[in-house]
């Protein structure tokens, strides 16, 4: 039996059909074909998946997609604005803050987050808001420099 | 996973009616982070599952001077540390659920899922038990309050009945003169369980130099989380001191009676509940006088 | 500043493209989620596999009932081993290491008997995942457990339950007449170890331990198999080498290969675990049983128990040096343990356990031990990560013996071009003088530690590096861009540091170069992205097909300025000839419309190591009350040839050394009795996070290769080296405690320092 | 020519760790080198090629190819495969 959601992904009103064990990461990658948030253990360790739900980053593998009904989401994919990059986007291209790139929309969904709560985060801070978020490639020292960059880049500094 | 049935009932009345007319198939969803992943890998079934974010009860976050922290069952851990009044009056909660998971987890885990959860190592259950805190719990038959420190039976195990749903957890006031504080030991800097926690809670002199009150709990070192009572009633009339925060983490020890597993041995988990009663001692102390 | 390029080794900078850090070409597509991964494929009609596999570590199959499964609606397909063909025992070599099909087949599904707790036993295809799931439940498999064995020491012993009941020990010497679970015992000798030994005044010799350690790419195994009416077979797949999967595939289903076609897709990490195959050969016989493509996705818990991770090893390592600081022997005895097929990484081990120093006489013996675990597989520098961890560890307790400074020892002992190795070859110019010499240079170095339950430890690392056969081609395009086809999957940027050589040898920019990885039917066979071989091989092709190119815009520009070939010279990408000139791109453009389309190919096969070494200088702080080991500072400095793309290089270096923090401190498999994994997920299994971490500090040492244009290296591999020894010699020093088995995780470290205390 | 070094575990065919082989090629040393050591070939070879396990180090270069001309300073090593991550 499926249940019908209504919910705003990116702005824009979203309806889908989904069963209840469904987690919101399979329904946004496979019914909505959001693929940016990633499955890298599909049980809330890794935060390859990503996503911002009523103004607050979560594993999508941890919600479930009925949970969404009437939520509001932002994805990996809402992150840049009419063709241009955010600047966080921008820093991690110019820092090299990506190897393999599997873990980058969950940083980036979660760095762009701490920014706004945090405008000009420490070093500590940094780590310490994107430690639910794995990287297996970079060692983390680009990631946390390109978000050290993009908080210096930000019209609030 | 087998499919289940879902529902979000507004209203704490449907809530227990829906509970009470299900099968033992009914799990509670409020934040998912521990019952999603139980009923992904299959240690646990659902037919039914109740969300209770959707109930305004709660969902209540309240903090009051004669009435002391009202903490709706499903109310996020990030709500409570975002809150800096509550993150002041009670430090010792606010250090456990700045560390469970990491911030995507804590979007969505909140205090009452950690308690119902009822895992031995919960961060957040040892800090309410240090504060005294009291469980509001709503069934068919009607209402009761349970001390936290008798709420959880065994691993995963706790005295809810059919039908009953935690519905909020209440703080006693904070005198000037109290402090607390909870650490977990793991051996990452996050992202880990528990090999071991300890939440201090104490209350001072005028002069900030001997203990009143003092309640010492203790988490992933017995089946449950626990009450350390004879070192919390040890301390009573204790001038504050190092070498008294280690004795009462000696004593603190023998309440411990942990197991071997992956996360670390008998010994070592018995050696850490003295480490960090210690340590947490201290720092509800400093956190005392200030 | 986080990156320092070592001055004395420094190349003129001669250079336009080579030694810039332009923004990689895939970029934009990976910071917008557009990046397509094999998971993010829906292909029309697709369906969904999933495994059954064995929850014992030991097992005879006795039946597999697979009609119950195949009754539910929904369910299309179900597949054992008896769907593949007969496997040949055939040894192939896959460029990176070589294969037995036998095995191969037999780790893909199980045949006759689960050999480790995870083991594929059957698989079953359906028109969603969760009933694929419920599926496999339903397919009964009945087991008759056997004794399993877990560890080196205990497989090695006469009386241990045997795997295989015909397994021979591999050796050059005579064959032993009775089965065992060691599969192959190499060995090298070189001088006389006896008389060596006789001339040290200091002997040390220690017993190591290390636990089997998983590469922990975040990306689970995933591929999508669809198997044609008309016989041809196409698999969409994270993997590091397309054509080494395509290899893999024709062998074990026995087909040609130009019926198959591996799309590469972006790849989320592999470090060595994704170059064997697991689902793609079962995806693809669920699709050719049912007509539909076959998605099959692991979950992480099946990424631990039942893909490859990197041995667990126990060694003994012995070192003589003289007063005056002169090392005079060395003796080592390795047991890897290779899971439960032949093939471990014991080769490299063996050839890497004294690869750093100039040892006059050495003996060197290595066992490949089967035991009931999953079949390990390389893990970026195989086998070198684990012997440096005894050697390093060893030499640096030699060096306090003699009260000679770690690094001073280092350099008095240091392999350079002339030594020979213990295994035989001598050294060409190699740079680990030049690296020592670096951290001595270096602020970290000169800035002392201070403070209670602080120490800083050195320690240095090898590896080969290969070179193996890489093939491009490359089309100019009517604006004078280039298309650069490349097959060398990019995992850490090399699109762009191939496309940079390519930009460098013909003068254009590497924005101006546009590369692609495609399929195994659009480019010539390229090995595997490993080996840390990538920016070099196919940087090389791609410098070959640039030479290509320079040579047909030369006849072209003689064909429009006519003039003859000989008259028209080519300078930093400015063609000139018969009084006129033209850059690269208006040259392009011109030819573009009068000639034949200009199209470069390149293909190479370098065969020889690029010797990498690295070396590390880490600062710890260790809870003397939990044992907790907190990382204050971490500088890494390797010889990097020639850094193309300094930022690439430098998170080469980088990653290495977290991962190789992590395999030192926490990361392990930890086994119950049973044989099962206790902590097959990420929660448990802890790879460090970014808040367990300082910054990496990066020193770039540039002693050019010979054997490339541009003097590169590889780089990929050896930082993962040095860590673990460094952090055991940084915590000798603030515990007063050696270590000898990795991790050395809380509990180890403070049983050791309590040990310590009490006189145990 | 070529200088062979021979693995430790053949020496007891050799009875020294070194030999200088006729020969062009490496497969003519090795054949060279089984008339005066017989026996020894059919440890490096599988069906007339090298041991998939091995390779050759024939001065600098990591090769399997027997057909690789050597020189009297040539020298040639048989070592295991390796891999790489």
């Amino acid at each position: 039996m499926k249940t019908h959601v209504t919910t705003t992904i990116n702005g824009a009103t979203v309806e889908f059909l989904c069963q209840p064990r469904q987690s919101l990461l399979a329904v946004l990658r496979d019914e909505l074909s959001l693929t940016g948030c990633k499955e890298g253990c599909n049980n809330g360790n890794c935060g390859a998946c990503t996503v911002m739900l009523d103004g607050l980053p979560v594993d999508s593998c941890l919600v479930l997609a009925v949970e969404a009904e009437g939520a509001e989401i932002e994805t990996v994919e809402g992150i840049a604005e009419q063709g241009h990059l955010h600047p966080l986007q921008q820093c991690f291209l110019e820092g090299a803050a990506l190897q393999c790139g599997i873990c980058t929309p969950g940083f980036l969904v979660t760095a762009k987050a701490l920014l706004e709560k945090n405008p000009q985060p420490s070093e500590q801070e940094i780590r310490f808001g994107l430690a639910g978020n794995l990287c297996r490639c970079t060692g983390y020292d680009k990631i946390v420099r390109a978000v050290q960059a993009a908080s210096q880049a930000s019209p609030e500094s | 996973m087998i499919d289940f049935e879902y529902a979000a009932p507004t209203q704490l009345d449907e809530a227990i009616r829906l509970l009470a007319a299900a099968g033992d198939g009914t799990r509670i969803l409020a934040g998912g982070t521990d019952i999603i992943v139980q009923l992904r890998e299959g240690l646990r079934s659902a037919d039914l599952v109740v969300d209770i974010k959707k109930i305004s009860e709660l969902t209540q976050l309240k903090l009051s001077g004669d009435k002391g922290l009202h903490l709706g069952a499903s109310v996020s851990c990030r709500r409570i540390y975002d809150d800096q009044n509550i993150a002041a009056s009670y430090p010792g909660l606010a250090d456990a659920v700045r560390i469970i998971g990491g911030w995507q987890i804590q979007s969505r885990a909140s205090v009452g899922g950690n308690l119902c959860n009822s895992s031995p190592a919960a961060d957040a259950i040892p800090p309410l038990i240090a504060y005294s805190a009291t469980a509001h719990i709503a069934g068919p038959g009607g209402k009761r309050m349970v001390p936290v420190e008798e709420f959880c039976t065994a691993p995963g195990h706790n005295i809810l009945q059919q039908g009953e749903l935690l519905v909020a957890l209440t703080l006693p006031p904070q005198p000037s003169n109290a402090g607390s504080a909870y650490q977990r030991f793991i051996p990452r800097n996050e992202m880990d369980i528990a090999v071991a926690g300890a939440a201090s809670w104490v209350q001072l002199d005028q002069s900030g130099e001997r203990i009143e009150q003092a309640r010492i709990a203790l988490s992933a070192v017995a089946p449950t989380p626990v009450f350390a009572v004879d070192a919390s009633e040890w301390l009573k009339g204790q001038v504050v001191s190092e070498e008294v925060f280690a004795e009462a983490g000696e004593l603190a020890k023998r309440v411990a009676s942990p197991i071997d597993d992956m996360r670390g041995t008998a010994e070592y988990r018995t050696h850490l509940v003295g480490v960090l009663t210690k340590r947490t001692l201290a720092t509800a102390c400093q956190r005392a006088r200030k | 500043m986080s990156t320092e390029v070592a001055p004395d080794t420094q190349t003129p900078a001669t250079y336009k493209v080579i030694g810039t850090r332009p923004v990689r070409h895939d970029s934009a597509d990976k910071v917008t989620g557009k990046a397509v991964y094999t998971d993010d494929l829906h292909v029309p009609n697709m369906v969904f596999g999933a495994f059954v596999r064995s929850p014992h570590a030991h097992a005879r199959i006795v039946s597999i009932d697979t009609s119950d499964a195949e009754k539910m609606p929904g369910v299309l397909a179900t597949c054992t081993s008896a769907d593949l063909p007969d496997p040949w025992d055939k040894v192939d070599n896959l460029g990176e290491g070589c294969v037995n099909y036998a095995h191969l087949s037999g780790n893909v599904l199980a045949r006759n008997k689960a050999l480790y707790k995870g083991h594929a036993v059957a698989a079953v295809a359906a028109t969603d995942s969760y009933l694929a799931q419920e599926a496999a439940r339903r397919i009964r498999v009945e087991y008759e457990p056997l004794p399993a064995t877990m560890c080196v020491q205990d497989a090695m012993r006469n009386d241990a339950p045997l795997l295989h009941d015909e397994l021979i020990t591999h050796t050059l010497d005579d064959k032993p007449a009775r089965p065992s679970n060691i599969a192959s015992h190499i060995q090298f000798e070189k001088g006389n170890v006896d008389e060596g030994f006789a001339a040290a005044d200091v002997v040390i010799e220690r017993e190591f331990k290390t636990a089997t350690v998983h590469q922990g790419y975040i990306e689970p195994h995933v591929s999508v198999a669809l198997w044609n009416e008309d016989g041809r077979l196409k698999i969409w797949t994270a993997t590091q080498g397309s054509f080494v999967v395509r290899q893999q595939m024709a062998e074990l289903l026995k087909m040609p290969v130009s019926q198959i076609t591996i799309v590469p897709c972006e790849i989320g990490g592999g470090f060595g675990g994704k170059i064997s195959v697991y689902e793609q050969p079962v995806a693809a016989v669920l699709s050719r049983k049912c007509g539909r493509p076959v998605k099959i996705m692991m979950q992480r818990d099946e990424v631990f128990e039942a893909t490859g991770p990197t041995p667990a090893s126990f060694m003994r390592v012995k070192l003589g040096a003289t007063k005056d600081g002169k090392l005079t022997a060395g003796k080592a005895w390795l047991a890897f343990d290779a899971g439960a097929f032949p093939g471990g990484v014991i080769g490299p081990g063996a050839m890497c356990v004294f690869s750093c120093y100039d040892l006059p006489h050495a003996t060197v013996d290595g066992f490949d031990v089967v035991l009931n675990k999953p079949k390990t597989q390389a893990y970026r520098a195989p086998g070198s990560t684990h012997v440096a961890f005894a050697t390093e560890c060893v030499i640096d307790e030699l060096a306090e013996r003699l009260k000679i400074d770690p690094i001073e020892f280092r350099l008095n002992n240091a392999a350079k071009e002339g030594t020979r190795r213990v295994d035989g070859p001598v050294y060409p110019r190699v740079g680990l003088v030049e690296c020592l010499q670096a951290i001595q240079e270096s602020d970290h170095w000169k800035t002392p530690l201070t403070g209670p339950n602080r120490g800083r430890g050195v320690a240095c690392g090898f590896w080969f590096n290969c070179g193996l056969k890489s093939s491009v081609t490359a089309n100019v395009n009517a604006d004078g861009t280039v298309t650069l086809v490349e097959g060398s999957t990019d995992i850490g940027g090399t699109r762009t540091s191939i496309a940079m050589q390519l930009a460098e040898t013909l003068g254009i920019t590497a924005e101006d170069v546009i590369p692609q990885v495609v399929d195994t039917d659009s480019v010539g066979f390229t090995d595997v992205t490993g080996g840390s071989r990538t920016t070099f091989a196919t940087g090389l092709a791609a410098h070959e097909a640039a030479l290509d190119i320079q040579k047909q815009m030369v006849e072209q520009a003689a064909q429009i300025w006519e003039c003859s070939p000989d008259e028209v010279t080519v300078a930093d990408g400015v063609y000139q000839g018969n009084g006129k000139s033209l850059s690269f791109k208006a040259l392009a453009v011109e030819a573009d419309k009068v000639g034949i389309p200009i199209v470069g190919r390149g293909v190479v096969d370098p065969q020889c190591s690029t010797n990498a070494f690295a070396v590390n200088l880490v600062d710890v702080e260790v809870d003397p009350e939990t044992g907790k080991v907190t990382i204050l500072r971490f500088t890494v400095c390797q010889d990097a040839g020639k850094a193309i793309h300094p930022s690439y290089v430098e998170g080469q270096m980088q990653g290495g050394s977290a991962q190789g923090i992590g395999w030192a401190l926490n990361e392990e498999y930890f086994y119950g009795d049973d044989g099962h994994m206790r902590n097959a997920s990420f929660l448990d299994y802890r790879m460090p996070t970014c808040y367990d971490l300082p910054m990496i500090d990066t020193i770039i040492v540039e002693v050019a290769n010979p054997d490339h244009p541009y003097g590169v290296r590889g780089v990929g591999e050896v930082p993962i080296v040095p860590p673990p020894p460094a952090i055991a010699n940084a915590i000798y020093r603030a515990t007063g405690v050696r270590f000898f088995e990795l991790p050395m995780s809380p509990p180890t470290v403070w049983n050791a320092i309590k040990g310590q205390t009490t006189g145990e | 020519m070529a200088i062979v070094f021979i693995p430790s575990q053949l020496q007891k065919l050799t009875g020294t760790a070194q030999v200088e082989v006729e020969g062009d090629t490496v497969r003519a040393v090795v054949e060279q080198m089984e008339k005066q050591f017989p026996g020894i070939q059919q440890r490096l070879f599988e069906d007339d090629q090298l041991s998939p396990t091995l390779q050759l180090s024939v001065d600098h270069v990591m090769t399997r190819a027997l057909s690789t001309s050597v020189t009297p300073s040539t020298e040639i090593h048989f070592l295991p495969v390796i891999g790489g991550g």
